[in-house]
């Protein structure tokens, strides 16, 4: 049976192989391929957790050794995998929503002749990302944790043709590597210290190391999460990435990949427990980007775009849970887990939206779309419900755990994270209320585009409904079918244990005040959005909202400072080495040359003058000679 | 006296080069098939050298001994341990890709005198570069290496001098006078390391007596031969210098650029791939067994040059608006690694440079020469000359990715498992230096991914409308090696198993003993 | 008379025509020059002779006269070709040949 | 009358002669000298008595018997171990027979038969009036350009005589490097310069040039060999007598000099260090050792190129052979005063001619310059005072002997309407136009580099390692440098007949006849051969290191 586990990673593998260097012969069956083989693996993986909800607590994690990849004196790598209800966890939200989004992506990219890649991309991910949460140790993970960048590269950049989105794509890796810069770190500081990197050994040896590396390690970790997961300050990316397929927005930038990092920080929960300043600064980055993606999503008038921002501060949420130690891990990845449910339903609908308005992602050009897509409207409808918390639906459960357990932090600390987590709270609702006013009521303000051909808005096919539909569901039970009787915690304490944490003012107040500020957040939106109709082209807006809507400058930071300043050195370097590196050989040889000129001039062809220096030579010589017998 | 297998695999290509440059005129083709039989045959040999080669053996195998110039003390002494089998097998299993890829390369443009015969002359010439480099991975007597080491200069120079890139912005005189000069600045280089490196071996014969690589490196070990400390640092530095200039070592890279920009893309993969590796090989065989003291007291000086050369390679490569010149810069940076993870002195770092010898071998191969199918359609080997190749030349633009991404080591491919091997190894002992190395795989990613976008996505540049998708033969040169980074990536052991011993050896030799981690020694 | 004055005597005059080779001219008093500084050679030989009381210096000032004779009929012969091409004996008019 | 009385006649009644014994002479010994310059004298008879219409034939005939049988003496000497065991004096002290001689005679034979092919070669200058027509002038004597000398060349005249004094040359040549004392030096030193100063005038083509580099070759050897022979006098003086063994003796002190008052009046020394200086300065003059090397240039450039061929070959050969001789066998008692010099000495000569020769554009000054190069490198092995020194000059000289008369015969191919092209312009492109006869010539050039694989290698670290085992191990250090200096102009050579186009003016390379061929075929093939398997000819070299004395 545990066998199984190989065969995860192996079907969607199988099938990008098999796209990928399939061949135009394939473009007819492709996406029926891919599909297949995801949901395959969504099989494989349910079956595996049936046999886990057969075994006792316990037991329940098993392992699976394949083979050894890089046997060298005294460093172990083997290509291992660990499936315990963490890697479950994940397993079945990627290969679920995997699953359904190949389901979702043959309609959204009927249109587009280069369908078979984007599958095969679509599974090289799923493969990379089961490898990612399977692994049995912190190399194979980061080859997972690439693989996962290298297909978020692909898909980002599906579309070549448009400079945007290369350039988009060439950007995500780039940030990306500078996190993977931390993970290696982190290995290397590991194999020096444990002299392995095996999930196992490593975690267990925490006691016998001194905090400091502990906290290095942790620091490189949370680098490494704050690149995949857009943690400031390497969350510039996300953005841009929009620039992907709507499918692809909504399985790696907002279900899936982009909770790497929270899984990184959960799995190494022993390390970060170890080493509290390093729970810290992640409580602190968390807490920061939860707020920052919110400013951004309230000023973003593309839809996807302010959905990416949303993306951001829910992951700060789960970063924030993860900071927190064994009171938050569970919540993080519950939270994770909802999150994946309803952001991938809102980014579906967003596309589906799209789909209806000749790809407009512009929130000024909708309006009124409830009625024309009725479907879509429910379920992103639900899904918006949800992500704001509104009671009864997921968000509202794991979010509520979440701030819950920021106060539960306790002293000035939790105090702070837990305000700033409400306050985020608030800020969610109203951008997310502001998104659902702006596409589905008001009037509608699409015109002709320069084409002069009229957006017909219409619902989509059911291909894409149906995954929509399901995710509703999720969105909407999920919360509740973990929270009530805290069945999910029950679940991950085995693996992550976990600590009931206790707030200074008790679990109802907290509740009541997400609740209220929440309030607050989606009345503040209607009156700005609800009652009055909104302008079709942005108004200028407060130096806030201007900087919001520029990702708060972070770009302009990084194409002044680091583009730039590149730019520059490296220019100055290759002249450097042109000139002085090279200019010092050739200026050797042509020194060279220069003294052989000067030197025949002497052979000037008289031959008296060759006889004066033989006399000269023969003087010379006799000197010299005397000279040798004197001294 | 069993039969020479080492002698054989060496003088196969040799014979083969004669006999390819002796076919007539006419006969073009001809010399082309059998210069290619004849590298295939030295593949097959060289297969048979990996297959007869027993890891946990002894240190050198497949041996030979005989007298040679007894004056000199110069013996013809063959032997190799597990980093020369890896080496040569790279070299075996490069040449007929080199030669397949360079197909058309070398057929005359116009029909000059019928005595001239460029194409019989190339091909003879990269067989002859074969046989040299193998025999001098093979060669256990320092003055047997160092002669081939010297002799392989010649036809490089003739390749790079002789044979250039058609696709030359400009003239054709400015492209030749670009050409002779690439290859007079290659050759002045490596000839004034290799006269360095002379006066070196001389001066070892003048201590030690004779060249026999095991007798000295015997001798230093048991004691009975020992270097007064200054000699053996000069003499280290004498062969050091020849073998980083050959590498090529940051500063003295720039011959590389030129070499590479200029000379064809199957001629520029035979110099970073196979000819270079001769100068790190070198390092790893003699530097640190015939002056082990003093490598480790030239350790820091040289990392420290390493690091620059990852550094500063990389960032050049992000400068250059030429395809072939970044290549070479990402080399130089390559280079880097191997250098520092040989003189890290740590298992994992000479393990890692060893791998790192060969997958650096194929991935550059591998994008170096889809590189140069690219050049070749359009005829110009500016990066701004191109743009959305891959709307019309998908699989020619898959390749090149690939290659692209072996080439900033993406895990999963060869270099990947390198790479981190060596960095592993160098963090153990230096951790400052390991971790500013890091940033090398950082600007990896920004040189080749910004090739890539640059040349194959984007809007379709008119003059790249045409372009055609990778033709069989090119395809047949490309698969093979794509596959080979993928297999090296996933499976590399048996690879590291044949390695490891020979890394061993080397330790002990320089009498070092990796560190041990945190915990234990807090034990 | 001490005979090493004989001695001072033929350095002067392989000095002399030492001197008469750098700075004359005319290829045929170059050539007398070194004629005159063999005969410097000739005198320390008769002189070196004198004072070691063997015959060895004498016997050799004959061969030198002979060589001097060679040198003479070859010289000539090579001067007087020279002359008749360039209708010049002077050394430095023959200086096609430099750098 | 009683024969007394008769005798009594015209006697004065002294008292008796005591009877001079005859000289014996080991004919035997000196029978490669005897027939070499029997053969020349042959010559000479046959210039007066032969029809001229098959004198080229006979003085080929001759000449390449008389150097076979020669060689063959010389052969057989070393066989019956007049190298090494039965090494000794012969002619009365005047001529040693030992491994050095034999060796260096043995290698000037070779060189002398290929430099006969060389001479000889009558195919490459196209037909003049159904004559073929060698690389030596119609008549001599007649002035260039005038009337005579087109009367000659119609009448097809050609210099035969050449033959008979590249003989006597290869006389002389023969006895310097055995010369066991001051005179026979001398006296050889001046039969082998003065053929030379002739064979440098009777160039056919560029006669100006060619009168002029005689006469400046005549001129600065008159005046060098004034020197030595001066400096002769001087070492006379010093230890009175010129046998090489007494001197010896007198300079270790072993043997008190025949007038110490005259040493004592001397002030001891000075005599023998200016007049071994002044000596070894004659000798540094024909190896061409800087700052005595001015006259190589202009005299390679304007002799015959054949002429160049040998005499850069064989003088060398000849003239280091002498320098070892007397370092070695006269001087080793001054060791500590000449080696310091000496070094100073090699050190200018490997820069000074390695890097005047980057700026060459005539390709015969450009192996001129290279050759003042060599000969820095040798005098590296020389200075090592070493047996091993001494082997591996003699090696060297083998070795270099050989790639320098193969490189000049292919020069001598290389021609366009004003013969020989020797601009370097003129060979762009020549390995397009003629691989075989360009790759040839890259294979010469980069023996003279010093590239493994060719003679030159071997040469080179023979004379390196010697140096560095003599303690001379900044000579190696220079010696490498200017090696590389050197290898620049090399390589710009091979650049320029490879790597650039063809001018469509440029020159013809001429089909020669079997005779230069096989100079050029021999060159090659000894190239190659001490390249790769120079061990026999080392354990030759080794044998041969030893001087009697």
């Amino acid at each position: 049976m545990d066998n199984l586990i190989a065969l995860l990673v192996a079907a969607p593998l199988l099938g990008a192989a098999v796209l990928l260097c399939g061949g135009r012969r394939l473009d007819a069956v492709g996406h029926w391929i891919g599909t297949v083989l995801a949901a395959a693996s969504f099989v494989i993986g349910a079956v595996l957790f049936a046999d886990m909800l057969g075994k006792d607590a316990e037991h329940r994690a098993v392992g699976q050794h394949l083979f050894s990849w890089i046997p060298v004196e005294g460093f172990q790598a083997d290509v291992a995998f660990q499936l315990d209800q963490l890697s479950m966890t994940f397993v079945l939200l990627i290969t679920g929503v995997g699953s359904l989004i190949h389901v979702y992506s043959i309609g959204y990219m009927e249109h587009d002749e280069r369908r078979r890649r984007f599958f095969g991309y679509l599974n090289l991910f799923l493969a990379a990302m089961l490898l990612l949460v399977l692994a049995d140790n912190y190399l194979l993970l980061y080859v997972g944790w690439e693989g996962v960048g290298l297909a978020s590269y692909l898909l980002i950049g599906f579309w070549q043709h448009k400079p945007s989105a290369a350039t988009a794509a060439k950007k995500a890796f780039l940030v990306n590597r500078v996190g993977d810069l931390g993970l290696s770190i982190a290995i290397m500081l590991m194999f020096t210290t444990f002299g392995t990197f095996a999930f196992g050994p490593v975690l267990e040896a925490t006691g016998e190391t001194g905090e400091g590396t502990l906290t290095a390690i942790g620091l490189m970790l949370l680098l490494a999460a704050c690149g995949k997961s857009a943690q400031v300050p390497l969350q510039s990316w996300l953005g841009d990435a929009m620039e992907g397929p709507t499918p692809v927005s909504a399985l790696i930038h907002a279900a899936t990949m982009v909770t790497a990092g929270v899984y990184l920080i959960v799995r190494s929960g022993e390390i970060f427990n170890a080493a509290p300043d390093a729970q810290l600064v992640t409580t602190v980055v968390g807490a920061v980007t939860l707020l920052f993606g919110a400013i951004v999503g309230c000023a973003k008038d593309d839809i996807k775009k302010a959905l990416a921002g949303s993306t951001m501060s829910q992951i700060g949420y789960m970063i924030l849970a993860a900071g927190l130690g064994p009171i938050g891990y569970v919540f993080a990845i519950m939270h994770l887990v909802t999150h994946g449910f309803f952001k991938a339903g809102l980014f579906l609908g967003a596309g589906s939206v799209m789909h209806g308005m000749n790809d407009e992602v512009d929130m000024r050009r909708y309006g009124g779309l409830r009625k024309y897509m009725p479907v879509t409207f429910v379920t992103f409808g639900l899904g918006y419900l949800a992500i704001i918390g509104f009671p009864g639906l997921s968000g509202f459960f794991s979010k509520d755990k979440i701030i819950e357990a920021a106060f539960a932090k306790g002293g000035t600390e939790g105090w702070i994270l837990g305000s700033v987590a409400l306050l985020g709270a608030a800020v969610t609702a109203f951008y997310m209320t502001r998104v659902m006013l702006m596409t589905f009521f008001g009037e509608k303000r699409w015109q002709p585009d320069e084409r002069g051909n009229e957006p017909h808005p219409h619902e989509s096919p059911k291909s894409m409904t149906i995954p929509m539909v399901v995710l509703a569901f999720g969105s909407v039970f999920a919360g509740g079918f973990f929270g009530v009787g805290d069945r999910f915690v029950h679940w991950l304490e085995p693996v992550t244990e976990h600590t009931h944490g206790h707030p200074p003012i008790g679990a109802t107040a907290v509740t009541l005040s997400t609740v209220t500020v929440m309030v607050v957040g989606v009345g503040l939106a209607y009156l700005l959005y609800g009652r009055r109709p909104v302008p079709a082209v942005a108004p200028r807006g407060s130096l806030l909202t201007r900087a919001a809507r520029r990702d708060l400058l972070q770009d302009d930071f990084n194409h002044v400072v680091l583009v730039r300043g590149g730019e520059h050195l490296t220019r100055s370097l290759v002249y450097v080495d042109h000139t002085l590196v090279d200019g010092v050989v050739n200026g050797t040889a042509a020194s060279m040359g220069g003294l052989s000129g000067r030197l025949r001039k002497l052979q000037n062809g008289y031959a008296r003058s060759y006889a004066v220096s033989m006399f000269g030579g023969a003087a010379l010589l006799i000197a010299a000679t005397l000279l040798m017998r004197a001294v | 006296m069993s039969f020479p297998l080492l002698t054989a695999t060496a003088a196969l290509p040799a014979i083969g080069a004669i006999a390819t440059a002796a076919v007539p005129a006419a006969r073009r083709t001809a010399a082309k098939w059998l210069a290619l039989l004849v590298s295939l045959a030295t593949l097959a040999l060289a297969v048979v050298v990996l297959v007869r080669f027993d890891p946990d053996g002894d240190r050198y195998q497949l041996t030979e001994s005989h007298s040679w110039i007894k004056d000199f003390g110069v013996r013809y002494e063959l032997g190799v341990d597990g980093i020369a089998v890896a080496l040569i097998a790279l070299t075996a299993l490069l040449i007929p890709f080199v030669i397949l890829a360079g197909w058309h390369d070398a057929d005359p443009l116009e029909t000059r005198s019928s005595r001239w015969r460029p194409t019989q002359g190339f091909f003879a010439l990269i067989l002859a570069v074969e046989a040299m480099v193998i025999i001098s991975f093979e060669a256990t007597d320092v003055f047997l290496f160092y002669i081939f080491f010297e002799a392989m200069l010649i036809p490089m120079y003739f390749l790079i001098g002789g044979f250039g890139d058609r696709a030359h912005a400009g003239s054709d005189e400015h492209a030749a006078a670009q050409r002779s000069y690439a290859a007079v600045k290659f050759l002045l280089y490596n000839l004034a390391g290799g006269l360095i490196m002379l006066a070196a071996v001389i001066g070892l014969y003048v201590v030690a007596g004779n060249f026999s690589l095991q007798e000295i490196a015997a001798a230093r070990a048991d004691g009975s031969l020992d270097m007064a400390t200054n000699t053996e640092r000069w003499l280290f530095l004498g062969f050091f210098f020849a073998f980083a200039v050959k590498a090529p070592l940051w500063p003295l890279h720039t011959w590389l650029p030129n070499a590479m920009g200029e000379s064809t893309a199957p001629v520029a993969v035979l110099i970073t791939a196979v000819v270079d590796k001769v100068g790190t090989f070198a390092m790893l065989r003699f530097c640190l067994q015939l002056f082990p003291e003093a490598s480790e007291w030239a350790t820091p000086a040289i990392l420290v040059l390493a690091l620059i050369s990852i550094i500063y390679g990389a960032l050049l490569a992000v400068g250059q608006r030429d395809i072939k010149r970044l290549v070479a810069y990402a080399s130089i940076s390559h280079f880097g690694f191997i250098i520092m993870g040989i003189f890290a002195m740590t298992s994992q770092g000479q393990s890692g440079a060893t791998l790192y010898m060969v997958n650096h071998g194929i991935s550059t191969a591998a994008l170096m020469l889809v590189a140069g199918f690219l050049i070749s359609r359009r005829g110009s080997r500016l990066i701004a000359d191109y743009g959305g190749v891959q709307k019309v030349a998908p699989v020619l633009a898959g390749t090149f990715l690939v290659g692209s991404l072996a080439t900033l080591s993406l895990p999963g491919l060869a270099p990947f498992v390198s790479e981190f091997l060596v960095l592993v190894g160098t963090f153990a002992r230096y951790p400052v230096i390991g971790i500013i190395a890091t940033f090398g795989i950082v600007l990896a990613a920004l040189y080749t991914l910004v090739l890539y976008q640059r040349t194959m996505t984007g809007p379709v540049k008119p003059e790249v409308s045409a372009m055609p998708d990778l033709k069989v033969r090119e395809l047949v040169v490309v698969a093979p090696l794509i596959a080979l980074l993928i297999v090296l990536g996933v499976y590399p052991k048996p690879l590291t198993d044949i390695v490891n011993p020979a890394v061993e050896q080397t330790m002990s030799d320089v009498q070092k003993t990796d560190p041990k981690p945190d915990v234990e020694a807090a034990k | 008379m001490n005979p090493v004055n004989y001695l001072y005597l033929a350095a002067l005059l392989f000095t002399i025509g030492a001197t008469g080779v750098l700075i004359r001219r005319n290829a045929i008093v170059v050539f007398m020059c070194v004629e005159l500084m063999l005969n410097a050679c000739n005198l320390a030989f008769v002189a070196f002779s004198r004072m070691h009381g063997n015959l060895d210096g004498q016997i050799i000032a004959f061969f030198t006269m002979v060589v001097a004779a060679a040198e003479v009929v070859v010289g000539l012969a090579i001067i007087v070709s020279l002359f008749r091409s360039r209708h010049s004996a002077s050394v430095d008019d023959a200086s096609l040949m430099k750098l | 009358m009683s024969a007394t009385a008769v005798h009594s006649l015209w006697t004065t009644a002294a008292d008796p002669i005591q009877k001079i014994d005859a000289p014996n002479i080991e004919y035997g010994q000196l029978s490669p000298v005897l027939i070499v310059i029997g053969a020349a004298v042959v010559g000479i008879l046959v210039e007066a008595f032969v029809p001229r219409k098959s004198r080229y034939h006979v003085q080929l005939f001759v000449s390449v018997v008389a150097l076979a049988a020669a060689f063959a003496a010389v052969v057989g000497l070393a066989a019956s171990g007049y190298g090494t065991t039965k090494a000794g004096i012969a002619a009365m002290g005047a001529v040693a027979v030992d491994g050095p001689a034999l060796f260096l005679q043995g290698t000037i034979l070779l060189a002398g038969v290929l430099g006969v092919f060389t001479f000889a070669e009558r195919r490459l200058d196209p037909v003049a009036h159904g004559n073929r027509v060698d690389s030596f002038a119609a008549q001599a004597a007649s002035v260039p350009g005038s009337d005579s000398e087109k009367a000659a060349v119609r009448a097809g005249f050609t210099t035969t005589e050449v033959f008979p004094l590249l003989l006597f040359a290869i006389g002389g040549m023969l006895v310097f490097p055995a010369a066991n004392d001051l005179l026979t030096l001398f006296i050889a030193l001046e039969v082998f310069s003065l053929p030379l100063y002739l064979l440098c005038a009777v160039a056919r083509r560029k006669r100006l040039m060619s009168q002029e580099a005689a006469v400046k070759y005549f001129l600065l050897g008159a005046f060098a060999s004034a020197f030595t022979l001066f400096g002769i006098a001087l070492l006379y003086g010093y230890a009175g007598s010129v046998s090489y063994a007494t001197v010896a003796q007198v300079v270790d002190g072993t043997v008190e000099t025949v007038n110490p008052a005259l040493a004592g009046t001397m002030g001891n020394d000075a005599l023998l260090l200016i007049g071994a200086a002044m000596v070894v300065m004659g000798l540094l003059f024909k190896v061409g050792a800087v700052p005595f090397h001015m006259w190589t240039p202009d005299v390679y450039q304007g002799a015959p190129t054949p002429v160049t061929g040998f005499m850069a070959a064989a003088t060398k050969v000849a003239a280091f052979g002498a320098l070892l001789r007397l370092l070695y066998v006269v001087l080793p008692g001054l060791r500590w005063d000449w080696r310091p010099v000496m070094m100073g000495v090699a050190v200018v000569t490997m820069l000074g001619g390695a890097i005047v020769a980057i700026t060459q554009t005539d390709i015969k000054r450009l192996l001129a310059y290279s050759s003042i190069a060599h000969a820095g490198f040798i005098l590296a092995g020389v200075i090592a005072t070493t047996p091993d020194g001494v082997s591996s000059v003699l090696f060297y000289l083998a070795a270099y002997s050989f790639v320098t008369i193969g490189a000049f015969a292919v020069v001598t191919l290389v021609r366009d309407a004003g013969g020989e092209a020797t601009h370097l312009s003129k060979w762009a492109g020549l390995g397009r136009r003629s691989p075989l006869v360009a790759a040839v010539f890259a294979v010469f050039l980069l023996a003279f580099a010093g590239i493994p694989l060719t003679s030159g290698f071997a040469g080179k670290f023979a004379v390196f390692k010697a140096a560095a085992e003599g303690g001379a191990s900044a000579l190696v250090v220079v010696g490498v440098v200017s090696s590389a200096i050197a290898a620049f102009f090399y390589i710009r050579v091979i650049v320029l007949m490879f790597f650039s186009e063809p001018r469509p003016e440029g020159p013809t390379v001429a089909v020669p006849s079997p005779l230069t061929m096989t100079a050029i075929a021999v060159g090659v093939a000894v190239t190659l051969v001490l390249g790769v398997a120079p061990q026999y000819f080392l354990d030759l070299a080794g044998q041969a290191g030893v001087f009697v004395r």
